[in-house]
């Protein structure tokens, strides 16, 4: 394992026992990689479909974000909750999405979970634990609080509810209320920030001043974790961790990773200002290549295991994308238009 | 017995606890407290665990809500204060509003609005934000009138799977009284001819109602017969009792404690206008508040607002026409 | 020579810098990456430190502006989209809005909302929010349909005492060209007469202004001479320029991006109905959106608001009675 | 000097120099003392004219927070920013404001500032640097954060902006992000928190979970400063400090004073879920009678004098009353109506 950077800020964690699945094994490992070339590829493929005119709105990405994503998804289980941000495809696939929900989403099939009323990064299936977020950032945190409440109130155990946030998320009033809400009510909140250094075109010198934003958690009285994004094992270990924790009642855990966006901040976007010192420092090295070498050096899989995954990554993404582009797109004619759930109480036109 | 607005807002709160598992209430000091206008009185009590004060976050407070009613609960939410609800409306119009559009998962929550102006109460604890609420899809806007009015549709409210901004009038609260609580009630999105009348069919809805009522009153002393018809909802709002009304009546006057721009009077004036043109006998009009915050000073919230004697001004030009 | 309407924003934006050094920028990315529409760009080059790079703090960016303001700048704030305008919305119907009735100390901001739908973007990148701000007084909102309007305007908001809810249409930005910036403007409150005609009244603005245009093109091949208002602003919304189209035409459509329920289209048939109703020959007509959140696919969007062809639909039908 | 209960929880401050004018001093503690007793002989009084339905809407009081208020109108001075709350009747007079303008807002005079269109505690001046509170908590602290950013576009030097806030104020989204906004970009702001326990009858058990709020400070990368809130020579020490530091430019200042409501939320409040043993523990103690007991105790006022203080503020009391009871109240129509100040586009009204 590389240099351990972990770090306990408020609270010293309890030794990571080998025994409990929290930590670092082999299958886990080997798992949290596929689910992050997958996620890798099926976003590249995106992204072409993008410049090649295939795609409506903006693609964002998550390069060199996978290893933190997908250590959130994998730590989940069915009866959590994940409210999962724009940079989570490889969380999102780790928590159960099909890559078709994803591919239809992005390609405006009528069989997607939004059926094209809403696109690419919103999407989600609320009634199975996953979020479909708002673009309004920090207004995730206090919704999953409040569906953690909730399964309190109907005497549910051992849930979890882990949601991502960026940088510049950290920023918003929501994250704050958001978070000092869940601790307030010690709820098993887990909220994830990846340091990528940038929001949007803006460095974080503009974003905040504190040295490591894991200084917050004190403020808000929840146990706090600072570590190295762009390494899979301590990512997984972790968020592994505090997500144990949080389900053993340890209150709210913040948790904040320490990397680079490895692209624009859409497709749309040339990352120009990126700083060249920051690319070729630490921070900049790119998570799935660092987990290849990993892998390969622990002797966890072959080169030919690798190259097979990837073949079988692509194939499915050929695949789902073959799926969604013989589909329908939405039809105004067939839509109901009719904003409530109520049907019978929503307003038709009036005056035309 | 009798029974005021508020506390008929505390029994149906009381039933929707008693009634129903999923129901909770969440709000500033709305627990032991009983809340800032006691309208939750005892209910942490009476419900231990269900009642629950809530920190100083409107965003996080509706968000929460929006979160447990994914997970299944119905969450009646407190704001202290409608004007409040400006921190949480983000939450309110860009999640609540559109989720079950986007996703078919449904957002049955509760917000109540203590709404609309007192004397000495200001420009932030006053407003009338109905209109704002009923712009956006996805959302249900209730505006009680009366006693029994605020009882049955609050019990609605918490039973309609989608998001209800329940504006609750604070002038109301204790000045309006009843024999008792209703056992049945009109359905959500009927108003209600609260008065009829043969010669000027007047709209209104939540505190307005009691001064078209006043109006109307001293208004058939002259021998003129206005029908006062209360919204009770402004979304859905009822345009058939209204163009109904004004077929009868061939006159229009709506009535609203809001700001002149935009709001449920537009709304009410541009579908009879456009719906039920032929039916005018002569212009319609409209009675708002004035086109400034509202002011602290009784002596300028007493002007700022329509009042019977205003709106008997207003009626009386429009029957000389 | 052309100029872009967004290049036409982005000018007067550098005129306002060159001439007032109490003029700011402040938002998301507006530094030195010039926005994310490129509407500041180089600015913050040109004009170093006084374009700045805000944190993604909506609230904070528009309160520090009041504050700036009250202490004699003119800060142009910019969101990043109208939408997220709505997590900054207190304080500007609140704080900004209420300062000058409250303290008699004048607000001069101009917040910049890139507004309306374009395909793709969905319910959180193309609302049209002009309607939720206008009705709030102490407010100045202006709907810009044209580039020369656009730039003029500009000019005129960061110039008035008042804040300025500056709503800008992103479909815009790239699609409408001029030859040349203006050098005169109309006053802000007056009302365009956009294309003459005799037959109908088509009120607009925005973006709306020229699918207005492009029907009333299309009908004048029929023979239908369509007169197209753009209001230029919502706010002060300009009453006699509407009504002395429709003491010409008789007949009154009026068309708005936003939804069915309240709004500008709401608000100009109230006012036509109310104070020009003996000027109408047929009844007056409204067209929205639809009365769901923006749709995201391109299929689906195009329905969802107003067209030239659906313009056009509901012209013929009122010109039919 | 009490216990010295000061701690400088970032950073050591330079220690309190007796030849600068921010620690202890007699003529300053006076004055202090002065203003500290006018405050709450005219907050009774207000609550005796509110209690005899002489007065419209509600009365907030500072009761027992006089000392912490004080110490931050002291510190200020001309050219400086103040943004007060519900609770700094004594700050807003030792800024400056004078007790006929706060008088005839509570009674309702047209010739008070706000002339009747707004009230109580929402009055200010601020063309003079002193802000009218929005209710909405949390609004004043981005506002102030401008200001200052205003004064520093035009030039100017050595100027600070101070606002207030209670513990309940601190879970806004506002306090946030208009903390890190002006941490951001390092503006002479300081914050004050009064900790009163209460949040109208909400406990800092429902509200925070930190042990104290100035744990926050590190999250923002701001100075920090926990101190007791009933002790003036300890609020003027470090409330004087914090400016100063402010001033010399030093960033952002928070300061979290510990103390008690010595009341209802306001005067229609019996505050009866008030905790007996807080009352009875040393938060609860009333800052003005230890203020009153120091200053005996050090020979820094005779008895005589405070006799004389208290007879002069009553005076002053009296004499602002019966100059407002005698004014003309408002009159709806002598007001334009009009919101904005280009008058000619203030919209009239339609349709009527
Ligand atoms: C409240 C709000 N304001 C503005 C935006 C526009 N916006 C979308 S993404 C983004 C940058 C986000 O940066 P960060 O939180 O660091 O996440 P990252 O993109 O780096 O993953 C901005 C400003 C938004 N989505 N929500
Ligand atoms: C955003 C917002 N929500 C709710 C309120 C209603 N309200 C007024 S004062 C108050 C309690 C404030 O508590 P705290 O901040 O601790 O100040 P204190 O009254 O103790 O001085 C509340 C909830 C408000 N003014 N603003
Ligand atoms: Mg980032
Ligand atoms: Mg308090």
């Amino acid at each position: 394992m590389s240099p351990h950077k972990l770090r306990a800020v408020l609270q010293a964690l309890s030794p990571t026992s080998s025994t409990k699945d929290t930590g670092l094994n082999r299958e886990k490992f080997r798992q949290a990689f596929r689910w992050m070339l997958l996620a890798r590829l099926s976003e590249e493929k995106y992204a072409n479909l993008y410049r090649a005119g295939k795609i409506q709105g903006g693609v964002f990405i998550g390069k060199g974000q996978e290893a933190l994503s997908v250590s959130v998804g994998i730590s989940l289980r069915k009866g959590d909750i994940f409210a999962p941000l724009i940079r989570d495809q490889a969380g999102r696939l780790a928590f159960g999405e099909s890559l078709l929900d994803a591919t239809r989403t992005y390609l405006g099939s009528r069989l997607g979970p939004m059926r094209g009323r809403d696109g690419n990064v919103h999407r989600g299936r609320p009634r199975e634990g996953y979020f479909a977020m708002i673009s309004h950032l920090g207004a995730m945190i206090p919704t999953v609080a409040g569906a953690l409440l909730a399964k309190r109130f109907k005497g549910e155990k051992d849930f979890v509810g882990a949601t991502c946030i960026g940088d510049g998320g950290t920023s918003t009033g929501a994250f704050h209320e958001g978070l000092n809400l869940a601790a307030v009510e010690k709820l098993p909140l887990v909220l994830v920030v990846a340091n990528n250094h940038y929001a949007y075109s803006t460095p974080t010198s503009r974003q905040f001043v504190c040295a490591d934003l894991v200084e917050k958690a004190a403020g808000y009285g929840v146990e706090g974790y600072s570590l190295d994004g762009t390494s899979l094992s301590e990512c997984l270990e972790v968020v592994g961790n505090a997500v144990e924790r949080a389900r053993s009642g340890n209150g709210p855990q913040l948790i904040v990773a320490t990397l680079l966006r490895l692209g624009g901040h859409g497709e749309h976007d040339d990352a120009h200002y990126i700083d060249e010192k920051l690319k070729q420092s630490e921070v900049g090295r790119d998570c799935l290549k660092l987990a290849e070498k990993f892998l390969l050096e622990k002797n966890w899989g072959t080169k030919a295991e690798l190259d097979e995954w990837r073949a079988d990554a692509l194939r499915q993404i050929e695949d789902a994308v073959a799926t969604a582009q013989r589909e329908p797109h939405p039809d105004p004619n067939l839509d109901d238009w009719r904003p409530l759930a109520t049907q019978h109480l929503s307003e038709g036109h009036h005056c035309e | 017995m009798s029974i005021t607005y508020l506390e008929a807002i505390r029994e149906a709160q009381a039933k929707a606890l008693a009634d129903d598992p999923r129901v909770y209430i969440y709000g500033q000091d709305v627990g032991n407290f009983g809340g800032a206008f006691k309208a939750t009185k005892n209910l942490a009590k009476e419900f231990p665990g269900r009642v629950i004060d809530a920190p100083l976050s409107e965003d996080a407070i509706i968000g929460s809500a929006i979160g447990a009613a994914i997970e299944g609960m119905r969450p009646i939410i407190e704001m202290q204060y409608a004007d409040f609800s400006t921190c949480g409306l983000n939450q309110i119009v860009n999640h609540a509003a559109t989720l079950f559009w986007r996703t078919q998962v449904a957002c049955p929550i509760t917000i109540r609005l203590p709404s609309g102006g007192t004397a000495g109460s200001g420009p932030f604890h006053s407003q009338s934000m109905e209109a704002l609420y009923a712009t956006y899809p996805g959302l249900i806007v209730m505006t009680p009138a009366t006693v029994e009015d605020v009882y049955s549709m609050l019990l609605e409210a918490v039973a309609i799977d989608d998001p209800v901004i329940f504006c609750e009038h604070k002038y109301l609260y204790y000045h309006l009284k009843a024999e008792a609580l209703p056992t049945e009630a009109l359905p959500t999105g009927k108003a209600r001819i609260a008065r009829p009348g043969r010669d000027i069919t007047v709209v209104a809805y939540s505190a307005m109602v009691h001064e078209a009522l006043a109006m109307a009153e001293e208004l058939a002393t002259e021998g003129t017969e206005v029908e006062v018809v209360d919204l009770r909802s402004v979304k859905p709002l009822d345009t058939d009792t209204v163009l109904a009304s004004v077929a009868r009546t061939g006159r229009l006057l709506a009535v609203g404690e809001a700001w002149p721009w935009g709001g449920v009077t537009a709304e009410v004036v541009a579908r009879v206008a456009c719906e039920g043109f032929d039916l005018l006998d002569a212009p319609p009009r409209r009675l708002n508040a004035k086109e400034t915050p509202v002011p602290f000073h009784p002596n300028l919230w007493g002007t700022h607002r329509p009042t019977a004697r205003s709106i008997a001004i207003a009626v009386r030009d429009i029957l000389r026409q």
